[in-house]
């Protein structure tokens, strides 16, 4: 499958900045695309754009030349947001966020090192590196098809981070999923990638 | 310039609906204004035409849109009709109700607005501490009391067991309206602004100590007490600049609660201001007149908004340039 | 808790009180709470049974001052004061019930409404500008005007007037939640918009609201209070607490103080146990700190 | 033969009284037993994972905790014991806070009179403008309200306002976060300059890679525990480290191979007495789960009983 921007401009209501302006990429099943740019560039809004949660003010997104919302309820482009915290909604136990993302293999679980104790607590009651590893499992639906990761480990510490990656690295293989990685440090997406795109 | 043009525009037009829904309000009323101001034992005695005279001077039969116009026209050419209950101009009775009731509403809403704010500060300053207790305790009681009894608490305590203050009215009873001195007026005027002014505080406290526990526990204000700023300097540099323009913005806007108020203290203590003539006007069925202190006191109101609002998009430095940018 | 804060971590946030006091507090607002609900409960159900003894009049025990027969003495025609007051509180118990439940619904509706259409939105704050334009007192006056004043005029007044700040809160809680990214991500990952509204919206809304509910108890009972006393509402036969302090008035002079005094200091007592409950029940559902 | 100790801090502990369910409290303590020291000129890095406690330790130096925060152990200040007092006169001259973000500059005042603090003699005016200078900003930065600031600027203006005071300790909490690499190495270079000033500082940051450039050396916390304190050159090999933590996290590195193992921290409520490691310690035993010294290893310390000095003294 092939997930393709073309054209993608984008600002928001009564700001002035254009922060995309007639932006193009594209990212393929199986592969790991780094996109680096610094702060302020938009990053964070095109990738909300590819997964569907902002509308572009030009240029069209599909996924194999159909558009987003056609594959039904489940989006099968899923993102991971910065912040776990705000991802999550704190009145609800960790067990059921975790069902949010409808059946979660037991093996993403396990290899994300979910500890059982965990989906008894609130999500405040769990560090950010905790947060996260349940958010990625939440995303990792039967019918996610590519994901999204918006520097999903810059507030980790960096044996989280590694922990994390490997991972992703693993499962994205293991089921020839797209991702594509969003950073401001090199290093990290020339130890991930695949390729790397600038913006 | 185009912010103040924009927001005094909606306020015009607010006023607008306003008037019109008060004016819907009075005409669905089933008090019938003849009824209500020539008397039913009058009315029986008289003439099929004398009637029907009297109803259309009333209005009675035109439709509510074309009463409303006709009211709307007149009271832009300023004239706002005949007060049944005064048998005079409403215009010129508002405004010498008026004038009694700025006295009493404007040295009530200073009075509580500078002394809320200072308890305020006192108590935010000192949280969870004996004054913030007593302060806080206070707010409670006044905010959960009605202010008619709060004024004749103080009505019983000051004019009929220590008697040092008048009991009501404007003006000492029988005297000759030139021979009242402006003291005399101002001893007349001392307990229903007291009872106002005491009434008023909670409110404006309450919110000032809820903005200064805000600030006092802001990253800011940590960093001034790491970098050595004691209590004095971060009550002057940060406390009194982030908690002033919120406070005077809700004391603006806050203009609608003195009028409530002094419409109860007033029927209390027979102070013959706005307040009590809307409580006669209501009673009696005089429709000009409620319609016209209802868009009299819905100008003030509005003028307070207006002023919240520009107080704020002016003097915020971050609202300024938001606007700008937007 | 949050103790494995989030990073940047900074000072750990709730709770801020001081140590000596803490160990109690949830507990204290619990018990605090209960007791607040179960004495207006009590006044309730009392008022209601001495319904007939108010109305008694009896010439032979007119303008006494408080005693043991009557602590709050009695008025002109011998009824008995206490009688009378906690028949008035009752009723203004019961509504500040309904008048409250009523604007809370209203709120409910209107806030959520407005959060969810751009059009409902600027004619929602339109109406909330328009209501608040006209000095609540003189609304009360002009809406039981147009009732032909009564019963009916001051539960529709209250109602009417009362609704503006909660639907205000609902709106901007129903926004924040809408643009939240969990309910976004929700709705990726194939929630339906009725399990978005049962499982991420209810939720966080109802704490909300009920303490905003339960804050308006005290309000719509002060207003009925005063608009009754005004003349506007409840007919002067039945024994309200506006109307007992309305009569009092023209005996004050007379010296007869406790018939103003005991009836006021009961309806403040009623109304700062509704403010007490409400505050309890706050600083219970108080998410910064709950559920930890 | 060294410099003179500035700051030292000995066996520290902050722990918070906290609401553990919805109606029972308890007693948590986020700051278990930390030592640190910093001497003049000195850049010492204070690296540990999210949620370590490290911005409670700048927090605890400068006498800022929460009222609900219970401290124990010993900060020294030029080998005088601080007391909240002390701490209250130090702040502010001697010691100064560099904050993460811009939420810690009064958001309705000026940035002159916020760096002056209010003050308005000529000497405040002119120190603001040779800091200013120094950090090429001109004089109109002072007319301007915090959130007219860019994000390199207020960088440089967080600094600007700890130089005011002429410190001789300067205490950087996170001041690099969510800054692109350029920025980030741009603020350390600052640090490192004020340190070859004479200053010593003390940089709270979880970023290993980016405290390695400017430190001089490295203070790890695990847990709420300090575990190692080494060289910033011990880190150029794993075989120089000398705690289990500190080599799995050299091991992380990007640039040493990324390598991971599962190192999450104990939940605070449930660490272990003894070594907070030991769950996913290779070598650990019985041993581990007793009190364990914070001893001198080479030009550090280190709180295990495994390594080869350890073992050696025994």
């Amino acid at each position: 499958m092939i997930l393709e921007a073309k054209g993608v401009s984008f600002r928001y209501p009564y700001r002035e900045k254009q922060i995309l302006n007639r932006v193009d990429i594209t990212v393929a099943s199986g592969e790991r695309v780094g996109l680096l740019a610094p702060s302020g560039y938009g990053k964070t809004t095109l990738c909300k754009i590819l997964a569907g949660f902002e509308k572009p003010d030009e240029g069209t997104l599909l996924l194999d030349s159909q558009p987003l919302n056609s594959f039904g309820r489940y989006c099968p482009v899923q993102m991971i947001w910065q912040s776990p915290e705000l991802a999550v909604n704190p009145r609800l136990k960790m067990h059921r966020i975790l069902a949010e993302g409808g059946r979660v293999n037991r093996r993403i679980v396990k290899k994300l090192g979910i500890e059982d104790a965990w989906l008894t607590r609130y999500p405040a009651e769990l560090s950010g590196g905790e947060l996260q590893r349940f958010c990625i499992a939440r995303a990792l639906g039967e019918d996610t098809k590519f994901l999204l990761a918006d520097e999903i480990t810059t507030m980790l510490d960096l044996i989280t981070q590694g922990q994390i990656w490997e991972f992703l690295l693993e499962e994205t293989t293991l089921r020839n999923i797209g991702l594509l990685v969003i950073s401001h440090s090199p290093a990290l997406i020339g130890a991930v990638c695949t390729r790397t795109q600038a913006l | 310039m185009r912010f103040v043009a924009k927001t005094s525009l909606r306020m015009a037009l607010l006023l607008v609906c306003v008037s019109i829904l008060a004016f819907a309000l009075v005409s669905a009323s089933p008090v019938d204004p003849l009824g209500a101001n020539v008397g039913q034992a009058a009315l029986g005695s008289m003439s099929v035409e004398q009637i029907a005279k009297l109803e259309t001077y009333w209005g009675v039969n035109e439709p509510p849109v074309r009463r409303y116009l006709a009211w709307a026209g007149d009271f832009i050419r300023g004239d706002m009709g005949i007060s049944l209950l005064y048998r005079r101009n409403v215009a010129l009775v508002l405004a010498e109700k008026a004038s009694n009731s700025l006295l009493l509403m404007l040295s009530a809403w200073i009075l509580s607005g500078a002394l809320g704010f200072a308890l305020g500060i006192a108590a935010g300053m000192n949280r969870e501490k004996t004054a913030d207790r007593l302060i806080q305790g206070y707010c409670a009681l006044i905010a959960s009391m009605p202010v008619f009894w709060l004024a004749l608490l103080l009505l019983t305590v000051f004019a009929v067991l220590l008697r040092v203050l008048p009991i009501g009215l404007s003006v000492p009873i029988g005297m000759e309206s030139a021979a009242v001195t402006f003291a005399d007026r101002l001893r007349h005027a001392t307990l229903p602004a007291l009872t106002l002014s005491v009434a008023g505080i909670a409110n404006i406290a309450l919110h000032t100590r809820e903005k200064v526990i805000d600030v006092m526990s802001s990253d800011y204000v940590l960093f001034a007490m790491a970098r050595g700023e004691g209590r004095r300097s971060i009550l002057r540099l940060h406390v009194l600049r982030n908690v002033l323009l919120p406070a005077v913005t809700l004391q603006f806007a806050s203009i609608s609660e003195v009028f409530g108020g002094s419409v109860l203290v007033e029927q209390v203590f027979s102070y013959p201001g706005l307040g009590q003539t809307a409580v006669r006007a209501g009673l009696g069925g005089d429709v000009p007149l409620l319609m016209g202190i209802t868009v009299v006191s819905a100008i003030i109101v509005l003028l307070g908004n207006l002023a919240a609002n520009i107080l704020y998009g002016v003097i915020d430095p971050r609202m300024r340039s938001g606007r700008e940018r937007a | 808790m949050n103790v494995q804060a989030k990073e940047p971590a900074r000072r750990p946030n709730p709770p801020r009180a001081t140590p000596r006091f803490q160990i109690n507090r949830r507990q204290f607002a619990l018990i605090l709470f209960l007791l607040a609900v179960l004495s207006l409960t009590a006044v309730a159900i009392a008022g209601d049974r001495c319904a007939s003894i108010a109305m008694e009049t009896d010439f032979t025990q007119k303008n006494l001052a408080p005693c043991l027969s009557h602590p709050f003495g009695t008025d002109w025609m011998g009824r008995d004061m206490l009688a009378r007051t906690l028949t008035g509180l009752s009723l203004s118990v019961r509504l500040g019930l309904l008048t409250a439940t009523a604007s809370a619904a209203i709120a409910a509706l209107m806030g959520s409404a407005a959060a969810m259409n751009k059009t409902l939105d600027a004619l929602f704050s339109w109406l909330i500008d328009l209501v608040m334009g006209v000095p609540h007192i003189l609304l009360l006056i002009l809406i039981s005007f147009a009732c032909g004043r009564g019963f009916r005029g001051v539960v529709i007044g209250v109602t009417l007037s009362h609704w503006m700040s909660l639907a205000r809160v609902i709106r901007s809680e129903v926004l924040q939640l809408k643009q939240s990214a969990y309910v976004q991500i929700a709705a990726k990952l194939g929630a339906s918009h009725l399990r978005i509204v049962l499982r991420h919206m209810v939720p966080n809304l109802l704490p909300q609201f009920l303490v905003g509910l339960v804050l308006l108890f005290p309000h719509a009972i002060l207003h009925e209070a005063s608009i009754t006393f005004l003349g506007f509402g409840l007919p002067p036969e039945q024994p309200a607490v506006g109307i007992i302090l309305s009569e009092s008035m023209q005996y004050l002079v007379m010296g007869r103080w406790w018939l103003a005094v005991f009836p006021g200091l009961l309806l403040v007592t009623g109304v700062l146990l509704f403010g007490v409950a409400g505050n309890c029940l706050r600083s219970l559902t108080n998410p910064a700190s709950a559920n930890e | 033969m060294e410099k003179t100790p500035l700051l030292e801090v000995k066996n520290l502990r902050i722990a918070f009284d906290q609401y553990s369910g919805r109606f029972s409290k308890n007693n948590l303590g986020m700051i278990r037993d930390l030592s640190v020291m910093v001497r003049e000129g000195e850049l010492v890095a204070v690296v540990g994972p999210s949620g370590s406690g490290k911005s409670l330790l700048a927090h605890g130096i400068l006498g800022i905790l929460p009222d609900n925060a219970e401290i124990e152990g010993e900060i020294r200040f030029r080998g005088t014991t601080m007391t909240q007092r002390c701490k209250e006169s130090l702040r502010g001259n001697e010691i100064a806070l560099v904050p993460q973000n811009l939420s810690y500059l009064d958001p309705l005042l000026r940035m002159g009179p916020q760096l002056r603090k209010g003050k308005r003699d000529a000497k405040s005016r002119q120190k603001t403008r040779e800091i200013l200078a120094h950090y090429s900003l001109n004089e109109q930065m002072e007319r301007m309200y915090p959130f007219e600031l860019s994000g390199g600027m207020t960088r440089r203006i967080l600094i600007s306002t700890a130089l005011i005071d002429s410190p001789s300790l300067v205490i950087a909490d996170e001041p690099t976060p969510g800054l692109d690499e350029k920025l980030a190495r741009r603020v350390m270079s600052h640090f490192r300059a004020i340190a070859d000033d004479g200053a010593g500082i003390l940089l709270i940051t979880h970023d290993l890679e980016l405290a390695l450039e400017v430190a001089d050396r490295i203070s790890v916390i695990y847990a709420g525990t300090s575990i190692e304190d080494a060289a910033a050159t011990d880190f150029l090999h794993e075989e120089t480290l000398r705690h289990p933590y500190t080599r799995a996290l050299w091991r992380a590195m990007p640039r040493n191979g990324f390598r991971v193992e599962n190192t999450a921290q104990p939940c605070v409520a449930k660490i272990p007495a003894g070594c907070p490691f030991q769950q996913h310690c290779a070598a650990a035993s019985g041993a581990c789960r007793r009190e364990i010294p914070y001893r001198r290893a080479g030009e550090g310390f280190v709180r295990c009983i495994h390594t080869e000095e350890a073992v050696a003294a025994t």
